[in-house]
Order: structure tokens, then sequence, then C-alpha cells
């Protein structure tokens, strides 16, 4: 049993840190990242909790967060107030006329 | 583990619905209050699963052992269509949001209140405006 | 150690719940709405309720944030400040004597997991007996027999609820559902590479996991409900990935009105049946016959019945608020800045 | 089970709870966004897939462990597209790197 508990206080600690993170913030992007990281964690530590009340074949519940986690990301990304931002065709628009750090500049191409 | 949570649950249940109920009564953003419901919402899901945990219990999925202890499906099945009738419910009132914003230009429900019956309105009389509003 | 994670995720909760009534930028509030909605599904998989952690997951940390998202990217996303906003004594006020009143009504309630609660033996011990007599002996899933079965009227009324809701939304939203490319959320089917690449595999695989969430339920977690919410979020993720009006060339919106029916009238059907064959209003004993047949086939029909509306709703939920117009123009939403708390 | 696998589920489990503690340690502390987004985007998906593969080598052959094989391989493809679009979103918008001093400085991320 005890890897089980290790596990779940790690999965458990981070969860806290990445809520800090959720709360904080600092630019909505964090934001986001630390949700969707969060969603991770439910994801495992539902499947943990399948195994620890011996019936493991309820880990149809951890593929629901994942999918649902995903599905919510991408539709944060698409909703944002900087919306399009997904679009090949506008980073190309964008590159042309928005002024992109250059580190950025280097790492998209 | 001997840690027993007693009557923990309950508590946070009703820290919740307060909070909730907060939100819907001091804040005047529409889409705000319906987050308040929201949390609201859940707290009383919350509240009604916590009282078909049985302790030592199983989900109510029947196994072939014959001494299974199972908790209580009741709970369950009531908050699991209440879910899902609180989402189609949201939605109605997102939807209504969304034709107040088209007609009002805000979601703000004093300066709705401001459009409707002018500067003096119902909303005047419960404190001082403060018409410093940056941006 | 179960114990400990209930006493965790509910603080966290708590924590979560204030966080979202501080945080003043909506955007931000209803990320933070995500992570509770997740939160709770977790505790709800702590307290044995798979089947509405399995609800929750799907509508709560899906559908419901999306919708949310959806309506502040066509309003405002931004909670004004101004009087009467930051803090009210007076609604504190009524907040902590209801708190404090209903805090002492705890005292009187068994406590949390207590096997000799009232509630745990009335009629939940008659459910788990005889549903293997009653309902089927091969459906283990107690919550979905008492869902479609034994409760069916009321399972009834609830899709009905889900369809008027439905029908309010088509006539708050309806009439100008026509989809922009230019607005968030809206047209462009060039989308990015990389989501388009990964996107194209799962929407298959999340279509059939739908479909086996649906037909499971008798077995395991699942059921209409769960189904028809995770059928939809395949197709949201479609309409995100590559556009609503791609998504809308095979659900057309006529098309999803008539599903929306649908699914009603098989569950209603279901019940006619029952009347025609001579009994009650959803008696599946006499659909086949062996009752406990007619009682697989009722279930399997009320069921499908749910999963169709559920989907079809969603989905039309979901196109009619992306499909939603342009801003206002007095909206200037371009270089807003973020507001924390 | 023998003592082998038992060993290989621990450690798998043990490395996992320590990727995802580095996850949220990352996240905290880390000083501005890509970092962070560095951080998790990698510990999500080794961490998540070390902890399924300790749990599948509990289940032994069942279908627990077809299913946490599914969510593994959702996790593999989601994550990293998930990651993707975030830095992509944030990139083409109203976030830039920070000057490139913080290199200079000599290594102000890692603590």
């Amino acid at each position: 049993m005890t890897y089980f508990t290790v596990a779940t206080l790690a999965i458990l600690v981070s969860m806290a840190m990445l809520l800090v993170r959720a709360f904080k913030g600092e630019t909505v992007y964090d934001r986001i990242l630390a949700v969707n990281s969060f969603g991770t964690k439910t994801v495992l530590l539902i499947a943990l909790m399948c195994f620890m009340t011996g019936r493991p074949d309820f880990i149809d519940l951890a593929l629901v967060y994942a999918l649902m986690n995903f599905i919510s990301t991408i539709a944060v990304l698409r909703f944002t107030r900087y919306h399009d931002m997904l679009d090949d065709d506008d980073l190309r628009a964008r590159r042309l006329s928005a002024p992109i750090a250059p580190a950025i500049e280097e790492e998209l191409t | 583990m001997t840690l027993d949570p007693g009557l923990y649950n309950y508590w946070i249940v009703i820290l919740l619905m307060m909070t909730g109920l907060y939100t819907v009564i001091s804040r005047g953003n529409l889409v705000k209050k319906v987050i308040g419901l929201n949390v609201f919402q859940v707290s009383v899901i919350m509240f009604y699963v916590s009282m078909g945990k049985v302790e030592g219990g199983m989900a109510p999925i029947l196994v072939e052992e014959a001494e299974a202890v199972y908790s209580n499906p009741l709970p369950s099945v009531l908050m699991l269509t209440a879910i899902v009738v609180g989402v189609a419910t949201t939605a109605v009132a997102l939807a209504l949001a969304v034709r107040i914003h088209e007609a009002y230009g805000t979601l703000e429900e004093d300066e709705i209140l401001e459009k409707e019956y002018g500067a003096a309105g119902p909303g005047a009389a419960d404190g001082p405006v403060d018409d410093h509003e940056p941006g | 150690m179960l114990a400990l994670i209930d006493v965790v995720l509910l603080a966290f909760l708590a924590v979560t719940a204030v966080a979202i009534v501080r945080l003043r930028d909506l955007f931000a509030a209803v990320m933070v709405t995500g992570i509770f909605s997740l939160l709770s599904a977790g505790l709800f998989t702590v307290m044995d309720a798979v089947d509405v952690a399995f609800t929750e997951a799907s509508v709560g940390a899906g559908i419901s944030t999306i919708l949310m998202l959806a309506t502040l990217a066509v309003t405002q996303d931004v909670e004004k400040k101004r009087w009467r906003r930051r803090f009210s004594p007076l609604a504190l006020g009524v907040v902590v004597v209801t708190g404090a009143a209903l805090v002492y009504g705890t005292f009187d309630m068994p406590r949390y997991g207590d096997p000799d609660a009232p509630i745990h033996h009335y009629l939940a011990p008659h459910f788990l007996e005889h549903t293997p007599d009653d309902i089927n002996e091969h459906i283990p899933n107690v919550v979905t027999a008492v869902l479609a079965s034994y409760r069916g009227y009321d399972t009834f009324g609830e899709t009905t609820v889900i369809f008027t809701a439905a029908v309010m939304v088509l006539m708050l939203l309806g009439g100008a559902a026509t989809i922009d490319r230019r607005r968030p959320g809206g047209g462009r089917m060039g989308a990015n590479v990389v989501l388009r690449a990964s996107a194209k595999p799962l929407v298959p695989l999340i279509l059939l996991f739908g479909l086996y969430v649906q037909f499971h339920g008798d077995f395991g977690p699942g059921g209409g409900f769960q189904a028809g919410v995770i059928f939809a979020a395949g197709l949201v993720l479609y309409a995100l990935v590559y556009g609503p009006d791609r998504a809308q060339a095979i659900f057309t919106g006529r098309r999803l009105e008539a599903l929306v029916a649908l699914g009603v009238l098989i569950y209603g059907g279901a019940g006619v049946a029952g009347i025609v064959l001579g009994g009650e209003f959803l008696d599946y004993d006499l659909l086949a016959a062996d009752p406990q047949d007619g009682q697989h086939r009722g279930i399997f029909l009320v069921e499908l019945g749910v999963g169709i509306t559920v989907a079809a709703v969603m989905t039309t939920l979901f196109l009619l608020f992306t499909g939603r117009g342009q801003p206002a123009p007095w909206e200037d939403r371009v270089g807003e800045s973020e507001g924390t708390p | 089970m023998s003592v082998w696998l038992e060993a290989l589920s621990w450690l798998s489990m043990l490395a996992g709870s320590l990727v995802l503690l580095v996850t949220g340690l990352g996240v905290l502390t880390l000083p501005e966004y890509y970092s962070r987004l560095h951080a998790t985007s990698i510990t999500d998906t080794l961490g998540a897939a070390l902890v399924l593969f300790g749990l599948a080598v509990q289940a032994g052959w069942s279908l627990a462990t077809a299913k946490l094989v599914m969510v593994m391989l959702f996790l593999m493809i989601t994550g990293p597209a998930a990651s993707h679009a975030l830095v992509k979103t944030a990139a083409l918008h109203d976030l830039s790197l920070p000057p490139r001093r913080r290199q200079e400085d000599g290594d102000a991320g890692a603590d």
C-alpha cells in the first residue's frame, strides 16, 4: 500500500502548488497552464484512487478527465481575448506586422 | 489512517454554499452571478453525495462477493441528473446574459438599471455613486 | 488514506471557491471554476459516487466551462469595479448568519460515512438487494437500475427539462445563428497544424468512447447522460479545431433539433409501449416475454433516448453560443489590460 | 506477483512522484511564463507516464491495464499538443520573453 500513499501525497502537494499559481496568475497564460497541469494531476489521482478502493475497472473515469482537460484547454485558448491565435495563417500575418521577441521568432521557425 | 472527517464535510459544504450565495448577492456582474450559482449548486450536490457515503463501502456497482458493503446509490442517481439539468439551466442563464448584453451593452446590474431608469433609478438609493471609474 | 484525500481536496475546494469570488477578471474566474469542478469530481470519486463523478467531469469541467467562455467571448470579460462591488457588509452579514444557522444544524447530523445514518436504512437497502431480482441480474450498476427503472418517471421529467432548456436557448439565441468567421472560436478552417494532427485521431476515439460509455452503463459507471456529454465533447473538439462551420456540415441545426426531440420521443415511446401492452407508463416488464429481458430492453431504450437528447442538446448549445454575432460596437476589447484581484 | 515486478512498479511510481513534485515546484518558483511552461509540459507527461506504468504493472494483464495504457497514450498525445498551443498563443500575443539578461546573469531560473 505504501507506494500508493507516496504517489498520492506527491500529487496532493503538487496540486497545492499549482493552485497557488492558478490564483496568483501574473498572466492569464500562467493560469491556463496551471489549470491544465492540475487536470493531469487529477487524472492520476483518480487512477490511484481506483486502485486504492480495489475497483481498477473504474479507470474509465480517468480517461474522461484526460479528455475533458484537453478539450477545455483548447477551448480556453480559442476563447482568450486574443483569439484567432491558433491559426497558422494568422501567425504568418502577424509575423509580418507585430513585433515578436527575436528569441521566439527563432523558436517558431 | 485514523483520520475521521466527522462533520468536516458538511462544514465545508456550508462554506461553499455561503460563498456562492455571497457572490450572487454582492456582485453586480451577471456572469459572475451565474458562476456563484454554480458554486452553490456544486455545494448542494456535494452535500447529498457526502450523506450517501458509507464507511468502508464501495461504489454501488454490485460485485460477486457476498459480504460487500456498498455506498448509497440514491444520492448518486438524484445528483447525476441534477448536474446535467444544472448545465442546461446555466445555459439558459448565459443565453439571457448574452441577450442582455446585446440590448444594453453591459453586464453590470447597476449600469443596466441606469439605462433603464436614468441616473436616479432604483439603484441610486442604495449607496453613494462613485463616478470616478478608471477606464 | 481516502479520508486524507477527502479532507485535503475539500480544503482545496474551499480555497478555490473563495478565489473565484475574489477574482475580478471573469476569464480567470471561469478557469478557476474549471479547477473547482475537477476537484469536486475527484471528491465524488472518493465518496463512491462514480457515476456522479463521471457526469461532473464531463459536464462541469467540459461543457459548462466552454459555455461560459463562449459567453465571455461575446460579452465582456472583466467585472467593472464600481460602488457596491468590492465589499458589502449587508451581504456578508446575511451570509454569516445563514452559515452559522446551517452549521448549528449540522450538529444533529450523523457523521460522515456513518453506516447507521437513517438515509441508509430506508430505500437504499431495498434497491441494493432487489435490483438483481426486480430488474435484471446482469445489470450490476444499481445507479443505472434506479435511474432508468425504479425512478424512470423522475428521469423522464429531467430529460424533458433539458429539452425545454434547449428550446429556450434556441428561442433566445437561435434567431441570428450565423457563424461569423472573424469571431473568436468561429470559422477559420486553417487552424494550427499540431492541433489538427492531434485532434484528428482523437475525435473518432472520443466518439467511440462515448458509445462505449452509453452501452456499458449497465455494467460499469456510465449511461445516457454521461455518454451524451462525451459524444458532444467529441463534436465540440472537432468544431474548436476545424471550425464550427465544418462541424455544422454534418450536424446542421435542423438535424440537431430533430435529434433533441427524437431522444425524448424514444424515452416517452418506451413508456407508452408499456401502456399499449396493457401495463402502466414506463412498465418495462411487458416489453419482452421474460420480465427481466423486458427490463433490460426498457433500460436500453431509455438510456438511448437520454443519450441522444443530451448529446444533441449539448452540441446545439455550443453551436448557438459560438454562432452569436460580433460583440457590439461599443465594446472595444482590444488592449484591455488583465484585471488581477 | 514476483519481487522484480513489484520492485519495478515501486521504482516507477516513486520516480513518477518525484517528477510530479518537480512540476509543482517549477510552476510555483520559476520566474516567468515560458520557464514555468517548460517545467510543466515535460514533467507532466513523464510523471504521468511513470505513475500510470507503475499502476499498470500492479494490475497485471487485465482490462484495467488496457485502459491505463489508453489513458497514458491519451495524455501523451494531448499533453504536448496542449503545451504547444499554450506556448504559441502566448508567443503570438502580449507575452514576449524577457530580455536575454537572464542567461547572462547566470541562471536566474533554476535554483
